[in-house]
């Protein structure tokens, strides 16, 4: 954890800085020796409790918003507003039967949710979530992230293969696949930011975006390379998760449940736990890349806390995952594929291309004409080619009398 | 020598062992993974960030992957009905002994030779990413190359057969 | 369209030798039939699918019919001689003495096809064929090869009531599981006993009703 | 442009989103225990048993003719005749179920019993809140649980209950008439029977 | 195990114990994905030694012992997915992936 | 994957599935879909052989919703068939009710009166709509989309069912046709309120292919999926939107004339690819068309009787004689088959369901292609299980 | 919860019973459905998850295709004998505590089509139900009543005691035996274990 060098104590300072104040106050009470050990477990803790509980309100929105979006309400009786559903469905999943197949691999399937879920959580260690708030701040934080994100995969082929049922690991293997798939054009994506912040530390790189010009901030997603960047991530990124349109490994229509179909009680909230933290982990990282982290959108809002815009910024990432959950269907598996391989992979290492243009470019309006020229014009080119390709596109129809 | 590095190679063996000994390929793969899992943090001790960070993405999030996949696409779940060992195995073993006690006398013999703590290197992502793009920039582009060629003769290799099928 | 007459007349043209009996149908709707006998039945739906001017392309409907043994008595009055004591005395006497006479027509197990023409908008030709009885000959051809549509309508007429399509590529059980052995749309099919609980019982499922608890109570 | 189909979509679901909050149109629930669609007059879920006047018993226009019983498709109700008779509305003794059940497990709401019932008995019901624990208690109804008044029926078909009255009063008026002439005519033939030698008077016409 | 001075030794050690595991796992499988695993578990403790030399090298800061294992574990990456490719092949090929029966077969 | 790697085999027309070498490796994966998949409609089963994610056979096993409905009508009067017919295809129980009044007045001669006929038309056309539009939100729920299709479709479902409940009292089983016409008269409230439903129905349709038709995952998925070939679809006796979207035109309201159909203008949709993506176009364009002949209808509804004074309600029996009797469901075409022997009960009593016989060629569709695949052409062929297994 | 057990379970300590309610709350409060239709009724239990009914309202959309995370299975529609073992089987395979609701008049005794020979006549003669809706079908409401009305069961079950619910019993039955399709019908006809016939006095 960064030390706090709360230079003006001015009350928005303050307000921003309220946590890590807290957390300095508490560890005061400790010998110094033991104080940043005492700071990170502060810090474990905060996140331990921080996320889950955001877990929760996010299941109970997600099931209002999605309500919304098909002309219903959406839970609204257990509790006032329905808010209290999450914790009936933690209650009811805790204390429902564990159930394990007969012949399933009882050990892996025991350990592969929770190491899904640990995996997941370790990943929130590098992310700042506000200003000076990161839990540990690592030199090479996006590669931690990473690798985090990428040791994930194993713990769902762990609980698709124990299930011993085929529609597990048929799921199980859909996701794995996939989730290798989309990790190319995910990292490859964050390497343009790399490449213009010139960091892989996460708060040196939202720091390299805390600028305004005017009262326009000066985040990465407002120059071509870093839109193109961002769509590219936002698409990995729902497939890492496996989100609509990209969520073939939880396909009900045709695999049941995927790799959680043997899994009941705690241990499938397990899974949907992670579903969800993996969710905010990657939003959050997002966030960061793209989106300025915790830094405000126009200049005059830096009264607020940077907190706040981070977790705003975050739930608005989610709002924008339900809202596509509630309006796409998904794709097939190997249409998944050939648009990892074929589309996204391709026009990423392009957008690498421009994003090194652009660094080389220097300042002025021509590299942001030439780089649009060129991103926009192979989108749509690509587009142009794939539709025709595929054979698919729109149809006209005869009538007969 | 820290608590920690006798748990982590406790854990690391553990690991190595359960790979190699384990009669379901599938555990072996895992019990591959936990070994690799405790070298990482092997590597973290060492103050190697990076190497640490790349071990997990690379071997946990790759080859582990790659080798389920292979298990899993080669139908090696069940356990084969003549054992799990080779025939040779004795031999297997004998040579593995002798390769260990050659290695350990070695470096026993010559610990006290061996340098001893030194300050912790500071370095950092930016170091290696400055001294991969130029004292060792040949290497890393004949090592692209070669990730590269391996990339496509994999493919090739593994596509060939359905190619000749048809 | 022909009227069902003429494409009686004609297949007899086209498919030398074939047996096809007009069967009229008294209901007002005057959808007339052709009985085809099951020896060249295959030949004849191909030319009736083929033949351009009838091009009855589209088999809609197939269906078995069950028709049981039919029992008609008929009385009759004969004349014999009865020998009789009249008078004490015994003599033959000749007397008209009223019989009944039982004859007993086989039932047989019937497949009625309902073709349609979507080249030429016609439509329906009734098509129907009858199994020796309703035990041992039941076999039927299959005009699977000829319609694609009847495949399972066929199979369901064979899982229903018993029909063997000779011909038919698949011929299993459709509706009811493989083990069953009854076929359940015949009209002598008895219901299994599971009425254990019937409230409102009368009529027909009173006596079920009654003999379950007749059983129980054995 | 690929992607715009997408866009187009989302654009919908967002304003579905967005019109919830605001219009009626976009937010169709019905909040059930608390509000409610209101029932269509034609609505039919179950039959009961009509009844006039105060006492279920004395008052319920089926006369155990048990064409509803043979008729019913499926079979849910029985029906067991009563040895005595009572009078029905019109003031004809008739015989009165002694036992009238439905199953309403059984019964698929077909209204086939209301169409072939001769005596605008038996009627459909709008009530559906019927779950229940109990099996062979709770959806085994007997004459008295089936039984509701006239008022009820009009409370909820209005229309057709005032047609079915319209009617009955109608065969009423027309017995009450065929009554009255039958006794005028009793009458005269009493007088006639005064004048002529005694004769036995015939009943009079179910009047009381 | 005697008192080491050095931790560095330790590391050795364990590398060689590693190795050793890999190269019995190795030589004493029959199943060619598991030979595999064992080469992985060797390459893996060269990796650990490299690292090990680095960090207790007089200059640690040029960084020699590092590049080798970045470059050690990129090339293992390469070898992984080749031997598994192949090992893929052959299975089709020869429907098994025990290297005895792959002997028996001789091509 | 494309189903131009399959292998035809044409034997005596087009009989038998295309059988399809497999890729090579390894034994098929076989897989039971059903009979309580989420994505089979209910109870259906499909025995699957798969080489990894490719079908190499499918065979539909039926008969988990086999409720005897023939075994029951022909042991029951002619009438009390009625309300049995509302389960079959349970989402049109009307054009039920229609097939098989249309059957038992062929069978006795039996007149409608005109008023009577316009309601037909105006249920039917209703019960259409709200098929094709659940329909259509089934298929993209298969898809994947989390049920928003399908939220939209029932919206204006419960709307039409309203039209229903008020007028016959039942929101899915309505048991309303009659022979010789219907069982109650609709009111002049009811069909304004059956006009501004009609009115709102455009908008609805719109909104629906807003959402949908230009979806370029909607459209990946779908075009070129399942492909029927017309000549295959007419020889295995499809019927309805399958077989439009395959190109053929025939539609039994144009064909049979029955009702008062020749009446209305309109058009019948045709696809030319007969892939998953004509089926979901075919059934949007026929809602559009049922939606002018629900404008005209409701525009030139005479008044009259609803029933004809000459119906035998009581003592209904039928002469000795058969009849065949069909009309166009909206999933294709449902016929009734009687026999009477001169008895209160039919002595036969058939039904011909479209969602069997439509599924004949499930298996055709769907070799070569993607397990997903077979969820979604299984879902195009919109079957309700209580019609393929009566 | 009645007043009287309240007090009685005051003597163990309120910690049983705050316990014991929050138990209840959280099992009614959250009743995940199995994604699984029959019949007719299939399509009312979908249209009260619609947008006009919306069971969503109470916690319950979250339709779980695998038997292994649903609470409740509603037997929606006819259940033949050639579909009653796989009934039984997915109840058997979902995990404690469990419910059912026979949706509509086939579910419960047959219903129109009980004199059918393929046509299990309730499916309570093979696995306990916890409420019966009766209609053919059922409307949407009815449904959401049933579904109260379950609430209201879960609400008045004791943890501890003679009543306590069938999943706390040890003793009880967890699997359920499955019929099998024999040559005329099923074997068992019905499930001694978990239904007996009433008599019937006629």
């Amino acid at each position: 954890m960064l030390a706090a060098p709360v230079s003006t104590h001015a009350l928005p300072a303050i307000v921003d800085q309220v946590f890590i104040l807290f957390k300095d106050w508490l560890v005061s009470f400790l010998p110094t020796s033991w104080r940043p050990a005492a700071g990170v477990v502060l810090g474990v803790i905060a996140i331990v409790c921080v996320f889950p509980a955001l877990f929760a309100l996010t299941t109970v929105f997600e099931r209002k918003g999605l309500g919304r979006m098909q002309n219903r309400y959406g839970p609204n009786r257990v509790g006032p507003y329905g808010l209290f559903q999450p914790i009936a469905d933690g209650v009811k999943s805790l204390t429902k039967e564990d159930v394990v197949p007969l012949n399933a691999d009882v050990m892996v399937h025991f350990l592969a949710p929770l190491t899904l879920v640990v995996t997941v959580f370790m990943g929130f260690a590098v992310l700042p979530m506000g200003r000076n708030m990161a839990l540990v701040s690592l030199d090479a934080g996006l590669l931690f992230f990473f690798s985090m994100s990428a040791a994930t995969e194993l713990s769902v082929f762990m609980a698709g293969w124990s299930s011993r049922n085929k529609y597990s690991l048929l799921g199980a293997m859909r996701a794995v696949a996939q989730m290798i798939s989309y990790e190319v054009p995910l990292l490859l994506s964050s390497v343009a930011v790399v490449m213009i912040s010139g960091s892989l530390s996460l708060p040196k790189i939202v720091e390299a975006q805390s600028g305004y010009t005017g009262v326009f901030p000066h985040w990465y997603i407002f120059t071509p390379w870093g839109l193109a960047s961002f769509l590219v991530f936002a698409i990995a990124a729902t497939a890492e998760t496996n989100r609509s349109p990209f969520d073939l490994p939880e396909g009900e229509s045709e695999i049941v449940a995927g790799y959680h179909t043997e899994y009941s009680g705690f241990k499938f909230a397990l899974f949907f736990l992670a579903e969800y933290l993996a969710m905010f982990s990657i939003s959050g990282i997002g966030v960061t890349l793209f989106l300025g982290g915790w830094s405000a959108p126009l200049s005059f809002l830096n009264v607020v806390p940077s907190w706040f815009w981070f977790f705003s910024k975050v739930m608005l990432s989610i709002f924008v995952f339900i809202w596509m959950r509630g309006t796409l269907p998904r794709l097939r598996q190997d249409q998944l594929m050939n648009f990892a391989w074929k589309f996204v992979l391709p026009f990423t290492l392009l957008n690498l291309g421009v994003t090194a243009l652009w660094r080389f470019m220097g300042e002025g309006w021509a590299r942001w004409v030439v780089c649009s020229v060129i991103l926009v014009g192979v989108y749509v080119l690509m587009g142009r080619v794939g539709m025709f390709k595929k054979h698919f596109g729109p149809r006209s129809y005869r009538y007969a009398e | 020598m820290s608590p920690v590095f006798y748990i982590l190679a406790a854990f690391t063996v553990a690991g190595g062992l359960a790979a190699v000994l384990l009669k379901n390929t599938v555990h072996c793969a895992l019990a591959l993974t936990v070994a690799f899992a405790g070298l990482a943090l092997l590597f973290l001790n060492l103050d190697a960030q990076f190497v640490g960070f790349a071990q997990i993405l690379i071997y946990i999030g790759a080859v582990a992957i790659l080798v389920v996949f292979a298990i899993l696409l080669t139908r090696g779940t069940e356990t084969p009905r003549e054992g799990v060992f080779s025939r040779s195995w004795l031999a297997g073993l004998v040579i593995a002994a002798c390769v260990f006690s050659a290695l350990g006398w070695a470096v026993l013999e010559s610990a006290r030779a061996l340098p001893h703590e030194t300050a912790v290197p500071s370095v950092t992502v930016h170091d290696i990413g400055a001294a991969l793009l130029g004292r060792y920039v040949l290497p890393l582009e004949i090592v692209a190359l070669l990730l590269t060629s391996a990339t496509i003769g994999a493919v090739i290799v593994a596509m060939h057969e359905k190619g000749s099928a048809h | 369209m022909k009227t069902v007459e003429e494409i009686k007349a004609a297949i007899q043209a086209a498919v030398p030798g074939a047996g096809v009996e007009f069967v009229p149908n008294p209901s007002p709707c005057a959808q007339h039939s052709l009985r085809l006998t099951p020896g060249r039945a295959v030949e004849i739906a191909r030319f009736l699918r083929d033949d351009p001017e009838l091009a009855f392309d589209f088999c809609s409907n197939v269906t078995g019919v069950d028709w049981l043994d039919k029992e008609t008595s008929e009385k009759v009055k004969v004349k014999r001689t009865v020998n009789k004591t009249v008078d004490g005395v015994e003599q033959a006497v000749e007397e008209t003495v009223e019989e009944t006479h039982k004859h007993v027509e086989p039932g047989y197990l019937e497949a009625v096809y309902h073709l349609y023409s979507m080249a030429k908008r016609h439509g329906p030709l009734v098509i129907r064929m009858r199994t020796v009885n309703r035990t041992d000959q039941v076999e039927l051809p299959s005009l699977t090869p000829i319609w694609r549509g009847a495949e399972f309508q066929e199979r369901e007429v064979f899982d229903l009531y018993g029909i063997v399509f000779k011909g038919h590529p698949d011929l299993r059980r459709i509706l009811m599981w493989d083990g069953f052995k009854d076929y359940p749309m015949r009209k002598d099919y008895v219901d299994p006993d599971d009425y254990e609980y019937e409230p409102t019982a009368h009529d027909a499922v009173l006596k079920r009703a009654q003999a379950h608890q007749a059983a129980a109570e054995k | 442009m690929l992607g715009e189909g997408i866009l187009k979509g989302m654009a919908e679901t967002a304003k579905n989103f967005a019109g919830s909050f605001v219009s009626a149109d976009r937010l169709t629930t019905v909040q059930y225990p608390e509000q409610r669609i209101p029932t269509f007059e034609n609505a039919r879920v179950f039959p009961f048993l009509v009844y006039d006047g105060p006492d279920w018993a004395a008052g319920m226009r089926c006369v155990a003719c048990q064409i509803c019983e043979k008729e019913c498709p499926p079979k849910c109700i029985y029906i067991e005749k009563s040895r005595d008779k009572k009078p029905d509305f019109v003031g004809k003794p008739q015989f009165y179920p002694a036992r009238f059940d439905i199953d309403i497990s059984v019964c698929m709401s077909c209204q086939i019993c209301v169409e072939v019932c001769p005596f605008e008995a038996i009627k459909m019901d709008t009530e559906f809140e019927l779950a229940t624990d109990d099996r062979f208690r709770g959806l085994l109804l007997d004459r008295q649980q089936l039984a509701k008044s006239n008022e009820y029926y009009h409370q909820i078909h209005p229309t057709e209950a005032g047609e079915v009255d319209a009617r009955l009063d109608a065969e009423k008026a027309a017995a009450a008439a065929k009554a009255k002439v039958a006794a005028q005519a009793a009458a005269k033939a009493a007088e006639t029977a005064k004048t002529a030698p005694a004769k036995p008077a015939p009943p009079a016409g179910g009047e009381d | 195990m005697t008192p080491v001075a050095s931790p560095l030794a330790g590391y050795l050690l364990l590398a060689a114990l590693l190795f050793a595991i890999g190269l019995a796992g190795a030589l004493t499988r029959r199943n060619a994905i598991l030979v595999l695993i064992g080469i992985e578990l060797m390459l893996n403790a060269a990796n650990l030694n490299l690292v090990a030399f680095w960090r207790f090298s007089p200059h640690p800061e040029a960084l020699t012992g590092m590049m080798f294992a970045i470059f050690s574990i990129a090339v293992a990456a390469a070898e992984a997915a080749v031997g598994l490719g192949l090992v893929i092949s052959i299975y089709r090929h020869a429907q098994t992936t025990d290297l005895d029966q792959m002997n028996r077969m001789k091509g | 994957m494309s189903v131009a790697e399959t292998k035809t085999e044409k034997l005596d027309g087009w009989n038998r599935p295309p059988t399809i070498e497999p890729g090579g490796e390894g034994e098929l994966l076989e897989i039971a879909m059903g009979p309580h998949h989420p994505s089979t409609h209910g109870v259906f089963r499909m025995d699957v052989a798969l080489d990894g994610e490719r079908v190499m056979r499918l065979k539909p096993v039926f008969g988990y919703l086999h409720r005897n409905h023939e075994k029951i009508a022909e042991g029951a009067a002619y009438l009390a068939s009625m309300p049995y017919t509302d389960r079959l295809d349970y989402f049109c129980s009307l054009s039920n009710n229609w097939a098989y009044a249309l059957a038992v007045e062929k069978l006795v001669a039996q007149a409608v009166p005109e008023r009577a006929q316009y309601i037909r038309v105006i249920l039917a056309e209703l019960t259409r709509i709200q098929n094709h539009a659940s329909s259509i939100g089934f298929l993209i729920q298969e898809m994947g989309a989390s049920g928003t299709p399908l939220m939209y479709a029932f919206r204006e479902r419960e709307k039409i069912l309203d039209l229903f409940e008020s007028l016959t009292g039942s929101r899915m089983m309505c048991n309303y046709m009659r022979f010789g016409g219907c069982r109650v008269d609709v009111s002049a409230a009811w069909l304004d309120a059956a006009r501004k439903e009609v009115a709102g129905l455009p908008p609805f349709v719109d909104e629906f292919e807003a959402l949908l038709t230009s979806n370029e995952i909607l459209m990946a998925r779908c075009q070129g999926v399942g492909v029927l070939k017309p000549d295959l679809a007419v020889n295995a006796s499809v019927t309805g939107p399958l077989l439009r979207a395959s190109g053929v035109n025939y539609d039994i309201r144009k064909v049979d004339h029955y009702g008062i159909y020749d009446r209305f203008k309109f058009r019948v949709p045709l696809g030319d690819h007969g892939d998953v993506y004509d089926r979901y176009m075919v059934r949007v364009l026929e809602m559009r068309e049922s939606i002018r002949i629900l404008e005209q209808a409701l525009k030139d509804i005479p008044a009259g009787p609803i029933m004809d004074p000459k119906a035998k309600i009581r003592g209904f029996r039928p002469k000795p004689g058969e009849a065949y009797g069909r009309v166009e469901a909206p999933k294709g075409e449902l016929g009734f088959y009687l026999i009477s022997d001169g008895s209160p009960n039919p002595y036969r009593y058939r039904v011909r369901p479209p969602s069997l016989i439509n599924l004949t060629i499930l298996e055709d569709m769907c070799l070569g292609h993607n397990v997903a695949d077979v969820v979604l052409i299984f879902g195009s062929v919109d079957i309700v299980l209580g019609e393929v297994d009566r | 919860m009645d007043q009287d057990l309240k007090i009685e379970l005051g003597k163990q300590g309120v910690f049983v019973t705050t316990l014991e309610e929050l138990y209840n709350w959280g099992r009614r409060s959250s009743i995940w459905p199995m994604q699984f239709g029959l019949a007719c009724c299939a399509i009312e239990m979908i249209a009260t998850t619609m947008a006009r009914y919306d069971l969503a309202r109470f916690g319950a959309e979250v339709f779980r295709p695998s038997p292994r995370q649903a609470d409740l299975m509603i037997v929606s529609g006819t259940v033949t004998k050639k579909m009653a073992p796989q009934v039984v089987r997915l109840y058997n395979q979902m995990a404690e505590p469990r419910y059912v609701i026979a949706m509509g008049a086939c579910a419960i005794s047959g219903g129109p089509f009980k004199q059918g020979y393929n046509v299990l006549k309730g499916i309570d003669r093979y696995i306990p139900v916890d409420v019966h809706i009766p209609g053919c079908p059922p409307r949407p409401e009815a449904l959401m009543q049933a579904f109260i009305t379950l609430q209201k069961k879960i609400d008045e079950q004791h943890l501890t005691g003679e009543d306590r619910p069938r999943f706390l019993d040890e003793k009880a039955q967890g699997e359920f035996p499955v019929p099998e399709p024999a040559e005329h019908d099923l074997e068992p006809p019905s499930n001694p274990g978990v239904w007996s016939a009433p008599v019937v006095i006629r």
